[in-house]
């Protein structure tokens, strides 16, 4: 069916998309000056001693087999291993993965239930003062760093106060027998709630500001015009159509934002020494372990492409001028 | 009736013919909080500009108090630092003005950059169409596939820091959006009445795109330039704080780092971490509510 | 033939002509399943010298299609247009910038036919900068083509810009930007659909009277026929991407041969208090050009449909002065 | 005479642009009886769009009225309050618009918003309305299965017919509908008004049909109110209106439709165009563009007077009517204003 041909030929792009990125990530790493091994080889090493390691991660062999040994090891999911862990790539990037998504995720429903409805509130009051007044206040919360956001939170609520831990993920010398038991546990919430309002923060700007364009331009259709002349009610005027359709490009713009916040984690995570796939990623590139920064890096592009993917899907699945077509 | 025509005055002469053409690329001044923000910019470049003027220090000059002890942590106000100085001894407000200097330096060439990228491979893929389309959009896919910040963060670290990583990156990357605005743009401008007009009257490709496409798709090269400005200032305080940075230049995110590893968090050195913080926030700023004028200009509601 | 037309080979002729749109992305295409929309599907004409004739039909017609190829914004899918003798879909460079001298279009929209930054001077220029005209003669030409549509005190309109003037001028200054070059082949496309009812008739009377004053070659596009009857002896009726009639204006408003004619005609309103209520003699439902009927694609909704109507499309029949593509007026055999 | 389902006495709307009001319509009066299908005619901009929606009370965000009452079954429903006037509303006073497509709600089925008329408006359960729904589709000819379809789904002819289902949904006494077969071709645009004639007949209700074109208004209306420039300058019967029009404006309009019926003749355009409503001329507001123009027409305002019956126009020539008329005809008279 129509829906089916839609979706296949996204499926196709995206794959070709994802073979694209990592295409790029595998030359940048390779092609880039310095010994790939500069980090692990130590300078007593003989020279038998480097050769042998290079043999051992491949580095002996071309260019274009290496490149074809990496997406046969991709493929069967190995990564390679960490110069600096000596532990496989996938265990240490999959076992941060949660806490960078679990961060991401909680900050972005938060600013989009806010957003969303902030947005739709400052559309109805459009023209007035609380309208000119709040719109360039949240384009300069769009202008901050992030992570100096952060800095303030941390200098204010934890240092200053002494609210809030400052940083990780549990107090020194916690220990929990899971994951499950550590997310559930209100000490993770409660070193979770600085990162969590500092990217919550920044992002209510971009579904605010949708929300709030989108509801304004629907209020101008034919269609909410009609429903007033249909003496329907204020209620129903504004939500079952003018929010309803609104509502839409905020919704696929959802996926979008989680795909630019994991990339903007990176330094919020930094800041707050959250233990995620973002700080894991700045700490392998200063110390050139290469094997783990490209795994990382190459983690944090698949959820970027699969988000793009996301707000595709749902935009089709959400609109009817598509689905139905 | 011909002398009347002769006669009536009308704007003449290559300047004349430019401004009517190319009239969609102003300032957009009709707009309140555009002009704040232009104003915001003339306040940074003059800072910029006269930055040896203004700063009474060398940003990296390691300073002492009268007693000969290094002048650390001083808080603002002490011995006439103004902002106070760092925990190396270095004067604040000093950094802060020549701070400017390299956020304008890399946002207007990032800016101006994305901008030209973007907007000639826009035009190129939306008004050839065919080949070219399909080639340079499915390059925006894989682009829209790549993590900016980590992408700049391994090329910062692969290249020679320099303040230019983060414009080259954006350069490979960032055009993404502003191309694909402006395909679609292209594209419906192509389908034009006056467009297709112009191809009747025997216009070449060239001259309908200088003529009739670019003046009304400049506007919004420009407010994807405006926005891009801001995005290379951010980039640049992200990869400086997170220690990818040029070690020679002073900027704001340089400074911030230096604050966050010298433990000023914790000893409440607000005088340090907040201005530069401040003035990224304003500058950045100033470039949103320009764009906002451009967007103005380009899709004018009735109602405002 | 009416007198004053010349009796040599046609200036146009289309040669089962057609116009087909894909539809659907890349993909779609490279799984074989794309859809095609025949916008033109097959349409054959000849026009003489001087010869001016209505293309008719409903939204969704082909009619704008078919005037698209003849000015060679689209290029005929199949099939061949040939002007003076050349096919049109293979002009390039010089030859391309020659025909673009002889063969104009005036567009149905003349809020959007003007580029808003430019002054009716810009406009007007362009062709004739295009066409090598020199600066000097500009001025002349200008205001030549503007007297022309009748634009009195030209002077007063060379430098301004078209948000200033009435639908009623902006559509003069479309039909001065596709005269000056003096074509000798001239599309309209429905020019006075978008504009107010009391200033149509000045504008349908500047393009009959010039046409008919300068001997120019016209196809005039619309939906509605007592405007095509005002300009045009000839009239061309259109459905689905294909001619159902053609033949001289007069005889199909009187007698139209065609049941999707026929049902036309009667549904033509009139500005009279007297006239008749009575039923079309056509079905409901419209007219899907991605997916039209087998066979005669009226069938659907021809209330004298048959068996045969189904299965094979009608090829054209001449009957009296007449084309008619209709299984009911092949001879019978 | 019965009384009047809708009487309009001095009707004017108003819009605010800048700080400086516009008079989008002024002073409009004339009757609409139960039963009937009035035409308004005109223009572009001549008001008449306005007028019909300020029927409903939904004005654009600056317009305002002016002055003037409305009086609808004994109410004058410009001074009813807005919850008097919602209850009024799709129950007395439907709406057909111009364009079905924008004024569908994309994200709904049809059968959905038929359904939240019927229910939220209509006080109908789930079932009823449903049965409700399938019979406005018999009764406008669309097939009940495509009650689930979008409003994309369907052609521009048949979304107007889902427009008509949808007015007609809970029996209103009056249908205001905005040139409701402009962007339909002619065969659709026919079938769409044969519908019109037919709500008339057999349901009773009474249609303001507002529209351009005097054809439509010669095949389905009872009577004509013609407007330029903001003004109602002639209303009548419509026979009598468009044989014998005694507003020179009317008689221009006349002469500038093709007609298919009668022999091909000379179309003769109206010169000039209609005035900026911001700065109206004074006296006739159509003085500049009049053949038949004197002195007293550029300074005095000419009030609705009687010509012949309840057929009345706003023209100080009134008397000469038939003069005019047959100088009318004649293409030179139009073609130097006086």
């Amino acid at each position: 069916m129509k829906a089916i041909t839609v979706i296949g030929a996204r499926l196709l792009q995206t794959a070709f998309v994802l073979l694209a990125v990592i295409t790029i990530l595998f030359f940048m790493f390779r092609l880039m000056p310095g010994s790939p091994l500069a980090a692990y080889i130590d300078p007593n090493f003989t020279p038998e001693q480097q050769a042998e390691l290079m043999a051992r991660f491949g580095l002996d062999q071309p260019l274009w087999r290496q490149y074809l040994i990496y997406l046969g090891n991709l493929l069967q999911g190995d990564l390679g291993e960490s110069f600096f862990y000596r532990q496989p790539v996938a265990e240490r990037v999959l076992a941060l993965l949660p806490n960078t998504l679990i961060l991401t995720f909680s900050s972005l429903i938060l600013a989009y239930v806010f957003g969303v409805l902030a947005g739709a509130y400052l559309a109805w009051k459009r023209g007035s003062v609380v309208e000119q007044i709040c719109v360039p206040l949240v384009l300069t919360t769009r202008a901050m760093p992030e992570f100096w956001l952060g800095m303030l939170l941390l200098a204010v609520f934890s240092f200053g106060m002494g609210w809030f831990p400052a940083g990780g993920t549990r107090p020194p010398g916690a220990e929990y027998d899971s994951l499950w038991a550590l997310y559930s546990s209100a000490d993770f919430w409660w070193h979770m709630t600085l990162p969590v309002m500092t990217l919550a923060i920044y992002s209510q700007g971009l579904p605010l500001l949708l929300m709030r364009s989108n509801m304004m331009d629907v209020m101008r259709e034919d269609f909410v015009t009609m429903a007033r002349i249909k003496g329907l009610s204020t209620f129903s005027v504004v939500i079952r159509h003018a929010a309803r359709n609104a509502l839409l490009p905020v919704m696929t713009s959802f996926a979008i934002a989680v795909g630019y916040q994991i990339q903007g984690n990176v330094v919020v995570e930094t800041v707050f020494s959250w233990p995620g796939l973002g700080r894991e990623l700045v700490r392998a590139v200063s110390t050139a372990d290469y094997p783990l920064a490209q795994g990382a890096f190459l983690m944090i592009a698949v959820v970027v492409i699969l988000m793009n993917l996301v707000a595709d899907l749902l935009y089709a699945a959400l609109d009817p001028r598509v689905t139905h077509e | 009736m011909s002398e009347s025509v002769t006669s009536k005055h009308r704007p003449s002469g290559l300047f004349a013919r430019l401004r009517r053409r190319f009239g969609s690329i102003r300032l957009p001044l009709h707009d309140p909080l555009a002009v704040i923000g232009l104003c915001i910019y003339v306040f940074f470049i003059l800072m910029a500009v006269f930055a040896p003027l203004i700063a009474p220090h060398d940003p990296n000059e390691i300073l002492f108090t009268s007693e000969f002890a290094l002048a650390a942590d001083l808080t603002p106000g002490t011995d006439g630092y103004i902002l106070g100085t760092t925990t190396l001894g270095r004067d604040i407000f000093s950094q802060i003005v020549w701070g400017a200097r390299s956020a304008l330096l890399i946002g207007l060439t990032a800016a101006f950059v994305v901008a030209l990228i973007g907007s000639v491979v826009g035009i190129v893929a939306g008004y050839f169409g065919g080949w070219a389309d399909t080639v340079l959009m499915r390059l925006a896919d894989v682009a829209f596939g790549i993590p900016f910040l980590p992408f700049v963060i391994v090329l910062a670290a692969f290249l020679e820091p320099s303040i230019w990583n983060v414009v080259i990156a954006m350069a490979l990357v960032l055009w993404r959006d502003t191309g694909r605005v402006i395909r679609s743009q292209t594209l419906t401008l192509r389908n034009r009445a006056y467009v297709e007009a112009a191809r009747v009257a025997g216009s070449s490709d060239l001259k309908i795109i200088l003529r009739h496409i670019a003046p009304n798709v400049l506007p919004l090269s420009f407010l994807y330039g405006s926005i891009a400005i801001g995005w290379a200032i951010l980039t640049e305080a992200s990869i400086s704080f997170l220690g990818f940075g040029d070690p020679d230049s002073i900027s704001w995110g340089y400074m911030l780092q230096d604050a966050f590893a010298s433990q000023a968090l914790s000893k409440g050195s607000y005088y340090w971490f907040v201005p530069p913080g401040f003035l990224i926030i304003l500058i950045v700023s100033a470039g949103f509510f320009i764009s906002r004028g451009y967007e103005q200009i380009l899709f004018p509601k009735l109602d405002r | 033939m009416k007198d004053g037309h010349d009796q040599g080979p046609p200036l146009v002729r289309l040669d089962a002509a057609e116009l087909h749109f894909p539809v659907g992305g890349v993909v779609a295409q490279l799984q074989g399943r794309a859809t095609v929309v025949k916008a033109v599907d097959g349409v054959t004409f000849e026009l003489r010298r001087g010869e001016s004739v209505g293309l008719l039909g409903e939204s969704g017609c082909g009619k704008t299609s078919t005037g698209r190829m003849l000015v060679r914004l689209d290029k005929a899918t199949g099939g061949r247009v040939e002007f003076d003798g050349e096919d049109v879909s293979g002009l390039t460079g010089d030859a391309l910038k020659r025909f673009r001298s002889r063969v104009q279009l005036i567009f149905q929209n003349p809020f959007e036919a003007l580029n808003p930054r430019f002054t009716i001077r810009d406009v007007l220029a362009e062709p004739l900068e295009n066409a090598r005209i020199p600066r000097a003669e500009h001025e002349e030409r200008i205001l030549r083509a503007m007297a022309l549509v009748k634009l009195g005190d030209a002077g007063q309109f060379m430098d301004r810009y078209p948000h200033q003037l009435s639908g009623g001028q902006l559509q003069r200054i479309v039909m001065a930007r596709a005269l000056i070059l003096e074509p000798e082949f001239v599309v309209a496309d429905e020019p006075v659909s978008m504009l107010d009812v009391s200033v149509r008739a000045g504008v349908l009377n500047v393009f009959r009277d010039v046409r008919a004053q300068q001997g120019i070659t016209a196809i005039y596009i619309s939906h509605d026929l007592a405007l095509v009857r005002y300009v045009c002896e000839r009239t061309i009726v259109m459905y689905l991407g294909r001619i159902v009639e053609d033949g001289p204006t007069e005889d199909i408003v009187a007698n139209p041969l065609h049941p999707y004619t026929q049902a036309l005609v009667a549904a033509v309103p009139v500005p009279h208090p007297d006239q008749s209520h009575a039923p079309l003699p056509i079905g409901r439902g419209a007219p899907d050009p991605r997916n039209p009927p087998s066979g005669c694609t009226f069938r659907d909704r021809c209330p004298r449909a048959f068996d045969r109507c189904a299965v094979e499309a009608p090829g054209p029949t001449h009957v009296q002065n007449r084309i008619v593509h209709c299984h009911l007026h092949e001879p019978k055999t | 005479m019965t009384q009047p389902l809708l009487t309009l006495k001095d009707l004017s709307i108003a819009y605010r642009v800048g700080d400086q009001d516009t008079i989008a319509v002024e002073g409009a009066s004339f009757d609409v009886q139960p039963g009937s299908i009035v035409g308004l005619v005109g223009e572009s901009g001549c008001g008449k769009t306005t007028l019909a929606r300020s029927l409903t009370r939904v004005l654009a965000g600056n317009a305002r009225i002016a002055g003037g009452e409305a009086i609808f079954d004994g109410r004058d429903i410009m001074a009813l309050s807005e919850r008097a006037m919602n209850g009024l509303r799709w129950r007395e006073i439907a709406f057909i618009p111009q364009s079905a497509m924008n004024s569908l709600d994309p994200v709904y089925t049809v059968g959905t918003q038929l359904a939240e008329v019927l229910i939220r408006r209509g006080g109908l359960g789930r079932t009823a309305a449903r049965t409700r729904a399938e019979e406005l589709f018999e009764w406008v000819g669309i097939e009940t299965n495509r009650l689930g379809d979008y409003p994309h789904q369907f052609s521009g002819g048949m979304r107007q017919r889902v427009a008509i289902a949808l007015a007609l949904a809970l029996d209103p006494k009056l249908i205001i509908a905005d040139e409701p077969v402009t962007a339909l071709d002619v065969i659709v645009q026919r079938q769409i008004l044969d519908q019109l004639r037919e709500l008339k007949e057999r349901l009773g209700i009474s249609v303001i049909l507002v529209t351009h074109d005097i054809s439509v208004v010669a095949y389905v209306c009872d009577r004509v109110v013609v407007m330029y420039a903001g003004r109602v300058v002639e209303t009548g019967p419509m026979a009598a209106t468009l044989t014998a029009p005694a507003h020179p404006y009317t008689m221009g309009l006349r002469n500038a439709f093709p007609d298919l019926a009668s022999a091909a003749g000379e179309l003769t355009p109206i010169e000039g165009a209609p005035p900026d409503l911001a700065s109206p001329p004074p006296g006739c507001r159509f003085a500049p563009r009049c053949p038949f123009a004197e002195a007293r027409c550029r300074t005095d305002v000419p009030g609705l007077d009687v010509y012949d019956g309840d057929h009345l126009a706003a023209c100080h020539r009134i008397p000469e009517a038939e003069t005019l008329r047959a100088r009318a005809v004649v293409s030179e008279t139009w073609e130097a204003p006086a």
